[in-house]
């Protein structure tokens, strides 16, 4: 262990050890160690290899901007080991190995570096044969890809989403980010301070003056007004400052009416050959490591100062014991600290194989354990780029410079500019034994960028996707200013032209549990759903609703055969509390009605039940239920389960440009209804106690009446769907209870069974009723089904009227035609195509075997000119085989509607 | 005969009853079974306005027994202060044969929850992206906005809300509440 | 998450609300040509500029007319639908 | 290592290809003007150079070459579609994929490793059959399998057993695949180039000159150029560049977004979508997982990225493979695509002589690349509209004789 004595390792709690693996051997660290910092302690520096070459690689900045820093932690792919607090017990395993992270046996790859140029992929692995890179070269190379590996055995994540207001946000908390939070708090606002780290202080926490930080902390949190979330990254900021705050397994959006951006700055890499070595290390990893976690980075050191900055951690590296070899020092003449030497020039290499053994300056080699590189800094653009900043870039510093101008957002710190010191710019030329890394992620080398150019790919976002620079974990951090400087050089213009590519979200990687959020599936259930349950039923989504797809358990068929036999010998009741109902009310609600639906309603009669058709402005059919009238100004209204949503937003949205004097409400929840249908209907609802008459003269099909039933308030409707006479009881969803007790014993004497969803689309098949959606398509018009009798002629407008007409005029090949089949015939399939000569004219929407009637029937869409009585058309079956169906002019079943009109 | 609401014994949700919670940091109680009436449609506001004090649209007057909610120009609903609800049940027989003014039909439509307790807003902060600090939602403020996956109505009652919401989704809310209770708990 | 002020609830995410579309004006159906109602039934305005929309607010089921610039985002002004000149 | 990198490697210098020409000076006159320089455009300027002799061609892209949406599509390449007419053009689309890296001595990864959609209910499945005898019919590999099928495909993914998005069964689309989307747009610049044909960079058209309902040229931010004909292939921008010659378009424009996660060891073969959840998922050559899913919910212009849909996607892909939870979203983008009212491209002629149009491609531009590139070439060499091209003209919606592929992009790209 080479800890370094308090004061150093501020974050680490040295009185307790946690014990850890990696790559399977033991190792301990302390409480507020990172992975990276406690393997650094461990003299464990390398932690992956890269993704091309599979060089070796550590940890450079321990700020968790790197590449090459991820881990597998258990069954958790890509965790950021600089980044992620270590925890007891960790199992630790390198990523992207082949064999182990000492031994990997695809490094030889990098020996074949100069024959894999940049873009290599594109101009190979399609030979020798046709198919040679789906069947050959493809599935190696897939082998090869990715870092971590995702097991289907990886347990459960608990995440967790939540939403937060704030005046002010201020992202960044060091010394900047906490100033813009007091000065906000001081003046009224409610403010919430959000820092990556674990603890405020941002770069002041691990620099010498580290003991400033206590007395910022402790006015922040004496300032009643500010939240502070640490450990939290904003990985994007949204439209009208919507943040995305992550933090671990949750997520917080927070809407800010104002937000500060002080994260600060990014340092750079240099460019020379090796630069990727394990223990080459930036300025403030160096600093990170000694005074956030006690580590000391090796014995001896040597610093590249192409930043001033470079010349204080050399202090602070020789007060901590640590021997610096020498100060690399680009500008010529520096003046060299007491007792330290300073060569002038640029480092043109490491050496070392798995860690850094020396340096090579101008020709000259020195030896050392550690690489400290001062390089210069850019600000972290990726947030002030997402809000509108515009990037540009000052020579004389080095840095990218933001200019920002959306209200409500604003820079401070580092982003603003404060601190920039002129650094001098390291050379460009590559190296000529290459590993000049500009991109850690993906191993892309000085002339892998010029070569890029000098293919053509001159543009950044060319270069960008040729060479694939910034697009790996890292996005760009690291490799974005070296790139930018090397386009610029290479094709004339200036580095702020070239600029970066678009900073996208996320600024810091989010996991998709947490952006998904507590699992959530919308569920409805209607009144009666325990009662189903208790009566056997088998319930089954559709779509949010829960119904009862048939009751009892044994032969499915069976079952429903019998439950269809129940209905047409006897009475059955189906619960049809899904069904859409709507109330439209008011002076102009027949009006309305007549607009939005294809048939009259404004002439209908108080008491009577109309079919309902609902057009969209194509003329095409999107919806079909009955109006029943309840008095002059109200009318109940049914929908299909699936569209009433849409129908009451599209009432809303009609009437805000007709603006009748019309109101609606969506009772769909709040009413339950049965159909209660059979031949012994009638008798059912006469053992009702209750005040309507329900007697064939007294409540003819196509009315509704309304009344007492078993005490509950219901709408009585003579409507069905099975073409047996029915009665529907809709009544208000909390007295569903009691309606259906009163409606099973009041059919008890004659054998009422409740059938189920299944059962109901037989009967209505057998009736040869549609169902929108199914039998009908995004074009279907009413003439294509036979319904011009719906469709009102005298009526000067409704929705689709126009386009209707249109349609007419043109025409149509197609129509809903009913079909039957010989009885042992083989039956096509939903969707099964009828062929024309060979082309096909329409398909099957709906077929079933009719248990009543001993054949198969179906609708389909055949071609105009077959859809006479009689007419067979050709369908090919799912089997490939071709099977004829019968067209029929009629309903199947019933086909003079006797029964429905008893 | 009795009306049956979905967090009642035999109600749709009954099997989930277990997930309300009578906590001293967070409750979570069914109000549904609780009296409310409601009138929409151009007649709705005169006929309230002889009755009860009127707030504007998206406020809440409170006073004997009843809260007075306007959901709109035309959308005026009271909801009862307790169990029994005395005051509504009369407003509600007087109604009948008003002219123009329509039954909003929200007792059958709405389920009715309330969460409560200090942390009812922290809870309350997972199920919607509404701004629930005081400045912008206060004590008479209604927010119809989308709670627990739903659209519903969002009032506050002394330091947590009430909720009313689509009554056939109580299952889920119940569940989804609850989570979020839990993750309080787990994440805080 | 973009802001959309409703006229009637405030300032809420746009998840809040439903999109009706551009505001387009039916030609009179009667005397229309049938290219003049194709053009009504299927083209739009997407000019890079403000367009009158309807947008729904789905709690509280209110239809509003927003002006809402469709390259910028911007959105000049909302109001009832009974104030559309 | 194959041998054809042994070039790189024994060479003192890179030897360059040069695949991307610098931007020439504009000239007076071409026979054809692009206007457009992504996949569609570069592919058309390939075709007519190559296949029909004309090589007077200048393509004029705006920005940067391919930067539009042949750059931010999820490549996604099929051709499971409901009408004859969608199919035999995608069909062939798919064909010329197969093709194209020969065509083009330029890899272009296509990888055909099948796509499989899901039904959670019995509509989708409904029409998953109707797909599939549309596509036994017209020759394409697809067929609708049962849930053990699901399983063998694709055996990580959350069947929610009786849960409400319980998976029911699913569409297998063997043809379906990806390609490297950049690569097809560079490979076809670099062939056309080299015949002949010239790239502009940075080149916005202003104008464009119509007299007498005949186009003559169009006026550049480089100054005019004469041209005998001009096709418009912008993507996002169709609209507006047809306006610019007086055409208006029934195009609406909405984002589409999209995402990816940090590297994983390759799992998951298939592309796998979920009509209901409005997900997809691919695992790319990179290890990457890309999602997407459906449009933004209004018109813009915007690519500027949203949390929401972000949200959404991961909310789908974890609802499919719960094991997901842990894994890191690295990158979200959005582009801008042209929708049509029918789902359906609007390719041929426009009311004005010699303006030809290839535009509308909403969602689904990409796997159509090469043979939208083919047949327009075809077109603009002939002066006049293939057969199968007719179904897509832009007078079908004044003739009412709208495609019926609504809903047919469902999740899907």
């Amino acid at each position: 262990m080479s800890r370094l004595p308090p004061p150093y390792g501020s974050r680490i709690d040295r009185s307790r050890s946690l014990a850890f693996t990696f790559e399977g051997r033991r190792f301990e660290g302390h409480p507020g160690d990172t992975i990276a910092s406690a393997l650094a302690a461990n003299g464990q520096w390398m932690l992956s290899r890269s993704f091309k070459y599979h060089r070796p690689r550590g940890a450079m900045s321990f700020a968790g901007t790197d590449a090459n820093t991820l881990v597998q932690v258990g069954p958790e792919p890509n965790v950021a080991a600089d980044l992620t607090p270590l925890e007891d017990g960790m199992e630790i395993a390198a990523q992207n190995v082949n064999g182990s992270l000492a031994r990997d046996r695809d490094a030889v790859i990098g020996r074949f570096a100069r024959f894999l140029p940049v873009g290599f992929y594109y101009r190979t692995f399609m030979g020798p044969t046709k198919d040679a890179w789906l069947k050959l070269w493809e599935p190696r190379i897939r082998a090869k890809a990715g870092l971590g590996v995702i097991g289907a055995d990886a347990p459960d994540i608990a995440v967790d989403k939540a939403t937060w207001h704030a005046d002010v946000a201020v992202i960044g908390g060091g010394p900047a980010g906490i100033a813009a939070a007091l000065e906000a708090a001081r003046a009224g606002s409610d403010v919430v301070l959000i820092d990556d780290q674990p603890a405020l202080g941002g770069h002041l926490a691990y620099t010498p003056e580290a003991g400033a930080v206590g007395e910022l902390v402790a006015e922040v949190d004496g300032a009643a007004d500010i939240r502070v979330l640490t450990d939290t990254i904003c990985t994007g900021l949204f439209e009208d400052n919507w943040l995305a705050l992550a933090r671990r397994d949750r997520l917080i959006r927070l809407r800010a009416a104002e937000v500060v951006l002080a994260t600060g700055c990014i340092e750079q890499p240099a460019i020379f050959h090796q630069n990727d070595l394990p223990g080459v290390l930036t300025a403030g990893g160096v600093r990170r490591l000694m005074h956030l976690y006690g580590v000391a980075p090796g014995r001896r050191a040597v610093v590249y100062a192409a930043d001033p900055e470079g010349y204080r951690v050399a202090e602070e590296l020789r007060a901590a014991g640590v021997e610096v070899a020498a100060i690399v020092d680009p500008a010529p003449g520096a003046a060299a600290p007491e007792g330290m030497r300073v060569v002038a020039g640029h480092i043109a290499a490491a050496r070392g194989v798995s860690h850094v053994t020396g340096v090579e300056v101008g020709g000259e080699g020195i030896a050392c354990d550690t690489l400290v590189v001062a390089a210069g800094e850019v600000p972290a653009w990726q947030l002030p780029a997402q809000a509108g900043a515009k990037l540009g870039y000052d020579d004389a510093t080095g840095r990218f410079v933001l200019d920002l101008e959306t209200p409500g957002v604003r820079l401070a710190g580092g982003l603003a500019g404060e601190g920039a010191t002129p650094v001098g710019a390291p050379p460009m030329a590559p190296h000529p034994k290459g590993k000049d890394f500009i991109d850690f992620d993906e191993d892309l080398q000085v002339k892998d960028i010029l070569n890029a150019v000098k293919e053509g790919y001159s543009e950044l976002e060319l270069v960008k996707r040729f060479s694939t620079v910034g697009m790996g974990p890292s996005q760009g951090r690291h490799s974005a200013l070296a790139t930018a400087r090397l386009v610029a050089g290479a094709t004339g213009r200036s580095v702020g032209e070239i600029g970066v590519t678009t900073a996208r979200p996320p600024t810091a990687p989010e996991t998709l549990g947490a952006l998904a959020g507590p699992h959530h599936v919308a569920e409805r259930r209607t009144a009666l759903h325990r009662e189903h349950l208790r009566l056997g039923a088998e319930m089954r989504p559709v779509g949010a609703w829960w119904r009862p797809y048939l009751y009892g358990s044994g032969d499915r068929s069976a079952l429903i055969e019998a439950e269809v036999r129940a209905v047409r010998d006897g009475v059955g009741v189906l619960d049809v509390s899904t069904l859409g109902t709507l109330e439209v009310r008011g002076p102009d609600a027949s009006a309305f009605l007549d607009r939005l639906y294809t048939m009259a309603h404004a002439t209908q009669p108080v008491g009577k039940v109309r079919y309902c058709l609902m057009l969209n402005e194509m003329g095409t059919v999107i919806d079909d239920g009955v109006a029943y009238r309840l008095a002059e100004d109200r009318f109940y209204v049914t929908a299909t389960t699936g569209a009433v949503p849409r129908v009451y937003a599209d009432m809303a949205f009609w009437n805000a440009q007709w603006r009748l004097d019309v109101d609606v409400v969506n009772l769909t929840a709040g009413f339950a209804g049965f159909n209660i249908t059979g031949p012994f209907a009638r008798d059912v609802v006469a053992a009702l106690d209750g005040d309507i008459d329900f007697s064939a003269e007294a409540f003819p099909y196509l009315t509704g009446r309304s009344g007492q039933v078993a005490g509950v308030p219901v709408h009585a409707m003579r409507i069905g769907f099975t073409g047996e006479l029915s009665f529907e009881l809709h009544c208000p969803a909390s007295r569903a209870g009691d309606l259906w007790a009163a409606i099973l014993a009041a059919g008890e004497p004659v054998g009422l069974k409740p059938y189920g969803l299944e059962a109901s689309r037989i009967l209505r098949l057998e009736k040869g009723h549609i169902l929108i959606g199914q039998d009908t398509d995004a074009l279907t018009s009413p003439e294509e089904l036979g319904f011009g009798w719906a469709v009102s002629k005298k009526k000067p407008f409704f929705v689709g009227k126009r386009a209707l007409e249109m349609r007419r005029r043109l025409g149509s090949t197609r129509k809903l035609a009913a079909l039957t089949f010989a009885p042992d015939a083989e039956l096509p399939g939903e969707s099964c195509l009828v062929l024309r000569s060979g082309a096909p004219v329409g398909h099957v929407t709906s077929v079933a075997h009719s248990p009543t009637l001993g054949h198969g029937i179906a609708l389909a869409f055949i071609h105009a000119e077959d859809a006479e009585e009689g007419r067979r058309v050709a369908i090919r079956a799912r089997s490939g085989r071709m099977v004829e169906g019968t067209v029929v002019g009629h309903a199947f079943y019933d086909p003079q509607n006797e029964r429905q009109m008893l | 005969m009795s009306a049956v609401y979905p967090l009642s014994e035999a109600g749709a949700a009954g099997d989930l009853r277990d997930r309300l919670v009578a906590g001293a940091d967070v409750a979570l109680a069914d109000l549904t079974p609780w009296p409310r009436f409601g009138l929409k449609g151009a007649g709705a506001e005169a006929w309230f306005a002889d009755r009860v004090d009127l707030p504007e649209v998206n406020r809440v007057t409170e006073g004997a027994g009843l809260r007075v909610l306007r959901l709109g120009t035309r959308d005026i609903m009271v909801l009862s202060t307790d169990a029994e609800g005395s005051p509504v049940q009369p407003l509600r027989s007087a109604w009948e044969a008003a002219p123009q003014s329509y039954s909003s039909w929200r007792e059958e439509t709405w389920a009715w929850l309330r969460l409560t307790g200090p942390k009812a807003t922290a809870v309350a902060r997972r199920l919607t992206a509404f701004d629930l600090r005081a400045a912008a939602f206060g004590e008479s403020d209604i927010a119809q906005t989308r709670f627990a996956h739903q659209d519903g109505v969002l009032l506050r009652t002394g330091d947590g809300f009430d909720v009313l919401f689509d009554i056939a989704s109580t299952a889920k809310v119940v569940t989804d509440i609850r989570a979020a209770i839990d993750r309080e708990e787990v994440f805080g | 998450m973009k802001l959309l002020t409703c006229p009637m609830n405030g300032p809420r995410n746009i998840s809040e609300f439903q999109y009706l579309g551009p505001v387009r004006l039916s030609p009179n159906p009667e005397a229309a040509s049938d290219a003049d109602w194709a053009g009504y039934l299927f083209g739009a305005p997407n000019d890079r500029d403000f367009q009158r929309e309807f947008w729904r607010h789905t709690p509280s089921n209110y239809v509003f007319v927003a002006e809402r610039h469709i390259g910028t985002g911007e959105v000049r002004r909302t109001y009832d639908p009974g104030e559309m000149e | 290592m194959p041998l054809s990198l042994l070039k790189y490697g024994l060479s003192r210098d890179y030897p360059v290809t040069g695949d991307i020409p610098a931007t020439p000076d504009l000239k007076r006159s071409y026979d054809v003007v692009i206007v457009g320089g992504g996949g569609h455009g570069l592919a058309c300027a390939h075709y007519l150079a190559k296949y029909h002799g004309v090589t007077d061609v200048a393509v004029l892209e705006k920005g940067y070459l391919a930067g539009g949406n042949t750059a931010r599509n999820t490549t996604t390449i099929r051709s499971n579609y409901i009408t004859p007419e969608g199919i035999a053009f995608y069909k062939e689309g798919v064909k010329l994929y197969g093709e194209m890296s020969g065509e083009l001595d330029f890899n272009v990864m296509f990888s055909q490793r099948g796509q499989l959609t899901l039904a959670h209910t019995e509509a989708t499945l409904r029409s998953f059959h109707l797909r599939a005898e549309m596509g036994r019919h017209m020759g394409t590999r697809l067929e609708v399998v049962d849930q053990k099928g699901v399983e063998a495909l694709c055996p990580r993914l959350n069947m929610d057993y009786g849960g409400p998005l319980e998976v029911l069964g699913g569409l297998w689309h063997a043809d379906g695949g990806t390609a490297r989307h950049d690569a097809v747009a560079w490979g076809y610049a670099r062939e056309a180039s080299r015949r002949g044909v010239e790239i502009h960079q940075r080149t916005t058209v202003e104008a464009i000159d119509v007299e007498k309902g005949r186009v003559t040229g169009v006026v550049t931010d480089r100054g005019r150029v004469a041209a005998g004909a001009v096709m418009i292939a912008c993507g996002g921008a169709n609209y507006e560049v047809a306006k610019l010659a007086g055409v208006e378009l029934p195009i609406r424009c909405y984002p589409l977004q999209a995402m990816v996660t940090q590297p994983l060891k390759p799992w998951l073969d298939t592309l796998v979508s979920s009509v209901s959840l409005h997900t997809y998922l691919v695992q790319s050559s990179r290890g990457e997982l890309v999602i997407g899913g459906g449009s933004d919910p209004y018109m813009s212009y915007s690519t500027r990225s949203t949390l929401e849909m972000k949200e959404h996607l991961a909310e789908g892909a974890v609802h499919l493979f719960p094991f997901l939870k842990g894994v890191r979203v690295l990158r979200q983008w959005a582009g801008t695509t042209d929708m049509t009212p029918d789902y359906s491209p609007i390719m041929g002629a426009s009311p004005v002589d010699g303006l030809w149009l290839d535009c509308g491609w909403g969602t689904w531009g990409f796997k159509a690349t090469p043979v939208a590139g083919k047949r327009m070439a075809e077109t603009i060499a002939a002066g006049k509209v293939p057969d199968i091209l007719a179904p897509f003209a832009l007078d079908r919606f004044e003739r009412f004789a709208v495609l019926n592929e609504m809903g047919a992009t469902a999740a899907s790209h």
